[in-house]
């Protein structure tokens, strides 16, 4: 290093890492405040989920694996009040569980417990437990479980008894009319899962040719979901923040459906599926956590390309200064 | 409604009534029987230790091998009986498959007590040899009994008390202090650090990229572009102005983008950022991951397979 | 799995790679011969690294991930075996952190042995293989204090690592560590090429032990996997010349302008469509009327990966079993 | 019965007990303190010790001690599940692991440890090709077109064709597609070069094919890069909104009773 006083770009180049810590809690926390309804162009895969999603057939049961926990609350709990909103609007029945984590039932009691709050202060039916939707708690070690939900549905769930408001005792889940009609997993209108870990991969292996699986994941397991998508494995993804931002924007504008303030369509065509269209949703709440974040993230992601082009302006040029000595 | 409770279990010589004196005996004897057996192999000479081991790894592998390989019973209802010989093992093997599925996970766990043998006899030893950083072992030791004292009373609590057989302790306006103090310390506490420690990746994320996204080799250039088009790829608002602007740019030079007969208006859709990402995404990753993916799966057939039949010389299941 | 239509495609497959393996450890016991492996760089590097430490007399850190008790585990101890022995003979102290009672169960009796086949068991501290938790987060926190306190000089995250893996690596290159990383997890490889010295990509951990102890059997395991690797790419090779041919057959059999094919659907077209469809094809009519129409399911190679169940298949009546347990719900778990 | 007075002081406790939580492990990106280090060897405690309850409550009660004895009715006391004694037995098996610790008869350990790896092995054998086998034939894809009719496939959104015709659209392999579908399988096969180890690759052409499986490696590990970001990201904007709109909440909530 020469005695000169470092340029500006030159200590661009090697910035302490803590200003730039400083700086992202700051890009983070301003855009929380401003509201703004940014617009979107759904992927794919997400409008491959949203309309399968629209289009489940209303006698059929949906599964709901939820094996998310509080860590990933930030993308997870968008996908399931997103999820629980088409659902409810829709008035599906769900069966929900998770074989992830032990806390995951936990936190999606909570979400379901919120979506009704939020449902009955808009004046709509709240989603009630053995009726609408059946609560099976926790099964641990995931492999196994799904193993066992894939060779026998009924077997699997059996031990579960759910309390049954309209008798007051614990019942077995399967008399409900939630599981009722459910014989095998194939009977399954959809097999939601909304992860963050890899129990996505553990069910494509051993659930993939018995049912219809839709995946809403974290950023991280996204690439690794891809490839299943790809292949049919799962029939619908949606991947992180962008992803519950994307089903919030369908749940508003509908999936290539007529919109009277566009006066037109989503404009993407969706590979292969152009035809397919999907309706809006009806009733509760479209945009919510997805929306508020999402102005952040983008905020963010600046602040990440700012710092890389800085890191290699500041290299190039002392390359060059390097050359010229 | 009540007529479902009545129906009673049939017993044979599995399955036992519940709470009974002949499950508690069998359970005596069984245990008896495990101790002989450990005491006997205690005394056992060298050279069957090697047989012994490798004889449960295989009977273990076995199962899910034999799983995989026999016939499933297609379409079995509850309660029939199978057809032939062949029929009945695969019913067998997937009558026991879920009681096998639960062996792992309670091995691990019974395994847990020597965790935390050693987490405490590292922090005890800095505390009867008052260490430089003694008082916050004493720190992590209070927290632990803390937390497992009122985690014990507080499932105790909503597992066998009336107000839990009720399920009144799921609303918290009938709580006991018992039940609070489970809730500060696991949720208030233990989850949130738990996320802030995530989070906090998000900042380490900003610093790795800022010091290792230089063009510096042809690996390392094709890594940032690619993240930064992926990157770029998610930011929805951004995105949209750029491929309104593609859209606009087609319309002054008379394409109509939103013509699709007139296909060589579909060139200029790849200059979208989202078409870019998708194909970058469907093209190159997909293929290039489903690769390592391959590469793995074998690897652990190979590794599955050389633990399983006790291969590996030195290995831990020989 | 069943032995139905094509289904035996699959296990014909999966018992042809069981056998590659299998072949290849009995062939390499039998020759006993030094096998080609190439390169692999963040191999070359541990020495080096446990080096670094010596000098700078700071301890060397190994995780084997926060995985359960599995052959990606029992890898990276196996790895971390190799790793323990050179630095046993220079007596750098060594932390192994583990994430699972199980794992710390293998590690502790390895590591022994390790030292103990040295003959140095009066350097082995029971506590330098340590159980820190089981919880993800509480154990990123707790290995990262003790990066921080300790300033390890070698970081080596071998194994099944998740989101903790970039936590780790960017704590150790704060305190200026060396770090040779590898996970079987590819979405957390990125992270490790950003922050690390070394990277093991994809099975290249699978390779280590072959690479690092030359066990015959091991190098036998890898040249069999090799072999099944060859497979498949030939199988994709000769795939998509199947496919290709396939569905090219079917567009081909059947194809004619759509002027000639149906007047009628012609005439249904507006003058700019014409423009594009007078050199397209459609498929021929049926006699019935109704047009032919092939997908990608017609085709050979579909059929052999997707056995057909018909319905006849599927349903089988059995006799009741008298003596079945009685219960609500049909039985229990 | 406790009032919703001090619920919502609860709430609001137990919230800046997160928050605080949360600025003292997050003070580690300054610095390595005191201060963190208080909060880390909390946050160990409480890991541990949740894992000791966690060890009854959520495995060995529900998964082991209820299978082995059965249950009865809550309200009519009759059985409801019958037992399987042979659960006991894993007792003394997991017990052995204990012997870790003698230098005699440290072997025995080994046999718990045999019987999981016993287990995860089998299954390896068990889901290969369920895994593996779709994605192999998703990845023979054809790359020859069928059709020369248009370079890309034509958009048939609103464009008024007739089913049959979209069928035949659908079906046909446009040459841009084959094009796709050639880059992807040879991007497949070259990436997959990379991981063969044991042949030395001696010809040019085949070194040349192997550096270009990295490359390949590389934008798939990029693109990973990229959406990994998002995860992240949005972690640490829920942390923020955690500290600045909950907690500001509820502290407005409680101060405006």
């Amino acid at each position: 290093m020469s005695d000169t006083k470092p340029t500006f770009l030159e200590r661009m180049q090697n910035l302490d890492r803590r200003i730039l810590y400083a700086i992202l809690v700051v890009f983070t926390t301003v855009p929380l405040f401003i509201k703004t309804d940014l617009p979107v162009e759904p992927d794919a895969y997400t409008k491959a989920l949203y309309y399968r999603l629209m289009t489940i057939p209303q006698d059929k049961t949906v599964f709901l694996q939820s094996d998310w926990t509080v860590s990933t609350r930030g993308e997870n709990a968008g996908h399931m009040e997103a999820l629980l909103r088409i659902l409810m609007s829709r008035k599906i029945k769900f069966v929900v569980y998770s074989v992830g984590d032990a806390q995951a039932p936990g936190v999606y009691r909570e979400v379901i417990r919120n979506i009704n709050l939020e449902r009955k202060e808009a004046g709509l039916t709240e989603y009630k437990t053995w009726d609408d939707y059946v609560d099976l708690a926790y099964f641990p070690n995931a492999e196994g479980t799904l193993n066992a939900i894939a060779f026998d549905v009924r077997k699997a769930f059996a031990s579960r008894r759910v309390k049954d408001p309209n008798t007051g005792s614990d019942r077995p889940a399967f008399e409900s009319p939630v599981l009722s009609k459910v014989q095998t997993v194939g009977d399954a209108g959809l097999y939601m899962i909304v992860t963050a870990s890899s129990t996505v991969d553990r069910a494509v292996e051993r659930l993939n040719e018995r049912t219809n699986l839709a995946v809403m994941c974290t950023g991280v397991i996204g690439p690794s979901a891809l490839p299943w998508y790809q292949a049919g494995q799962i029939k619908g993804v949606a991947i992180g923040l962008k992803g519950v931002y994307d089903m919030e924007y369908m749940m508003k504008y509908g999936l290539n459906h007529p919109d009277p303030n566009k006066n037109g369509r989503i404009e993407v065509p969706w590979a292969g599926k152009e035809d397919k269209s999907a309706e809006p949703v009806t009733e509760g709440k479209t945009f919510a956590r997805g929306s508020l974040y999402y102005l952040s993230f983008h905020f963010a992601i600046l602040l990440l390309i700012i710092a890389v082009i800085l890191g290699n302006v500041g290299m190039f040029l002392g390359r060059k200064a390097e050359r010229a000595s | 409604m009540i007529n479902l409770l009545a129906q009673v279990p049939t017993y044979n010589f599995w399955r036992v009534p519940p709470l009974s004196g002949e499950l508690w005996l069998k359970i005596g004897v069984t245990l008896l029987l495990c101790c002989g057996i450990v005491a006997f192999l205690m005394n056992a000479p060298t050279r069957v230790r090697r047989p012994v081991v490798w004889f449960f790894t295989f009977i273990a592998g076995a199962f899910y091998v034999a799983l995989w390989i026999w016939p499933q019973p297609v379409s079995r209802e509850p309660n029939t009986l199978p057809r032939d010989g062949i029929e009945g093992i695969g019913f067998l093997l997937n009558d026991i498959q879920p009681r096998v599925a639960d062996v792992s996970n309670i091995l691990t766990t019974i395994l847990l007590g020597l965790g935390i043998y050693s987490l405490l006899r590292i922090h005890l030893s800095k505390i009867v040899k008052r260490q430089a950083d003694s008082p916050f072992s004493i720190v992590l030791i209070v927290s632990m009994l803390a937390i497992t004292l009122v985690g014990y009373m507080d499932w105790y609590m909503r597992e066998f008390s009336v107000a839990g057989k009720e399920g009144k302790l799921q609303e918290m306006v009938n709580w006991t202090p018992i039940n609070f103090a489970q809730n500060l310390l696991f949720d208030g506490f233990l989850q949130q650090m738990d996320s802030a420690m995530f989070s906090m990746i998000a900042f380490f994320i900003l610093s790795a990229a800022y010091r290792a996204f230089r063009i510096r080799s042809v690996e390392a250039t094709v890594l940032m572009a690619s993240a930064l088009i992926l990157m770029i790829s998610l930011l929805g608002g951004i995105v949209f102005a750029w491929n309104h602007g593609v859209a606009n740019m087609a319309a002054g030079m008379h394409i109509p983008l939103a013509n699709p007969e007139i296909n060589e208006a579909g060139y200029l859709n790849n200059l979208k950022i989202t078409s870019a990402a998708g194909w970058l995404r469907n093209t190159l990753q997909v293929p290039a991951l489903r690769a390592v993916d391959f590469g793995i799966g074998l690897g652990a057939l190979a590794m599955g397979l050389r633990l399983w039949l006790g291969l590996e010389k030195g290995g831990v299941t020989v | 799995m069943q032995w139905h239509d094509t289904a035996w495609v699959g296990m014909v497959y999966t018992l042809l790679l069981v056998f590659f393996i299998l072949f290849n450890i009995y062939r390499s016991e039998k020759k006993r011969k030094d096998l080609f492996i190439r390169r692999i760089p963040g191999l070359n590097a541990i020495d080096d690294a446990i080096g670094r430490a010596t000098e700078m007399g700071r301890p060397v850190l190994m995780v084997p991930g926060v995985g359960d008790l599995n052959a990606i585990s029992v890898q990276a101890v196996n790895i971390f075996a190799h790793v323990t022995k050179t630095a046993a003979q220079f007596s750098t102290p060594i932390r192994l952190c583990v994430a699972n009672a199980a794992v710390y169960t293998v590690a502790q009796e390895v590591i022994r042995d390790v030292y103990q086949q040295q003959g140095l068991e009066e350097r082995y501290d029971t506590d330098s293989v340590r159980f820190v938790t089981d919880r993800q987060f509480a154990f990123a926190a707790g290995v990262s204090g003790l990066i921080l306190r300790e300033k390890v000089a070698a970081a080596f995250f071998l194994g099944e690592f998740f989101a903790e893996s970039l936590i780790f690596a960017e704590t150790a290159n704060g305190v200026g560590a060396i770090q040779v990383a590898g996970s079987t997890e590819k979405s957390q490889t990125p992270f490790f090429i950003a922050a690390c010295d070394y990277v093991l990509i994809g099975d290249e951990f699978y390779a280590a032990s072959a690479y690092l102890t030359r066990q015959p059997i091991l190098v036998g395991s890898l040249v069999g996997q090799d072999w099944a690797k060859i497979l498949m790419a030939a199988t994709v090779f000769l795939g998509f010349w199947v496919n290709s041919y396939q569905r090219g057959q079917m567009t081909d059999t059947h194809r004619m302008t759509l002027k000639d094919a149906s007047e009628e659907d012609w005439n249904k077209l507006t003058e700019d469509q014409k423009k594009t469809f007078s050199t397209a094809e459609t498929w021929k009519k049926n006699d019935d009327g109704k047009t032919e129409l092939a997908s990608p399911e017609d085709t050979g190679l579909y059929r052999a990966f997707n056995p057909l169940f018909t319905k006849e298949d599927l349903t089988v009546t059995r006799q009741p079993d008298p003596d079945a347990p009685k219960e609500a719900g049909g039985g229990e778990q | 019965m406790v009032n919703q007075q001090s619920i919502d002081l609860f709430n609001f406790i137990k919230l800046s007990c997160g928050v605080l939580a949360t600025i003292g492990l997050y003070s580690v990106l300054y610095k390595e303190t005191k201060f963190f280090r208080f909060f880390e060897h909390i946050f160990l405690g409480l890991a541990a010790g949740y894992a000791m309850v966690a060890l009854w409550k959520e495995t060995l009660y529900p998964q082991w001690w209820l299978k082995m004895v059965g249950q009865l009715d809550d309200k009519t006391h009759l059985p409801a599940t019958p037992g399987y004694w042979v659960y006991i037995v894993l007792l003394p098996i997991g017990l052995l692991g204990y012997f870790v610790f003698s230098k005699k008869h440290n072997w025995l350990s080994r046999v718990p440890i045999g019987i999981i790896l016993g287990l995860w092995a089998g299954q390896q054998v068990q889901i290969w090709w369920q895994t593996y086998g779709p994605q192999l034939y998703a990845s023979m894809q054809p790359v020859f077109p069928t059709t020369w009719s248009s370079f890309v496939k034509p958009v048939t959104t609103g464009a008024g064709y007739t089913p049959e015709q979209i069928a035949l659209i659908n079906s046909n392999i446009y040459p841009s597609q084959a094009l796709n579908n050639l880059i992807f399988v040879v991007t497949l096969l070259a990436a997959f070069t990379y991981f063969i180890y044991s042949f030395e690759l001696k010809t040019k052409f085949l070194a040349g094919f192997n550096r270009m499986g990295r490359w390949m490696l590389m934008i798939g590990f990029g693109a990973i890069f990229g959406s990994t970001v998002m995860a992240r990201f949005a972690l640490v904007i829920d942390r923020m909104f955690y500290i600045w709109i909950e907690w500001v909440t509820s502290l407005q909530h409680l101060s405006g009773r």
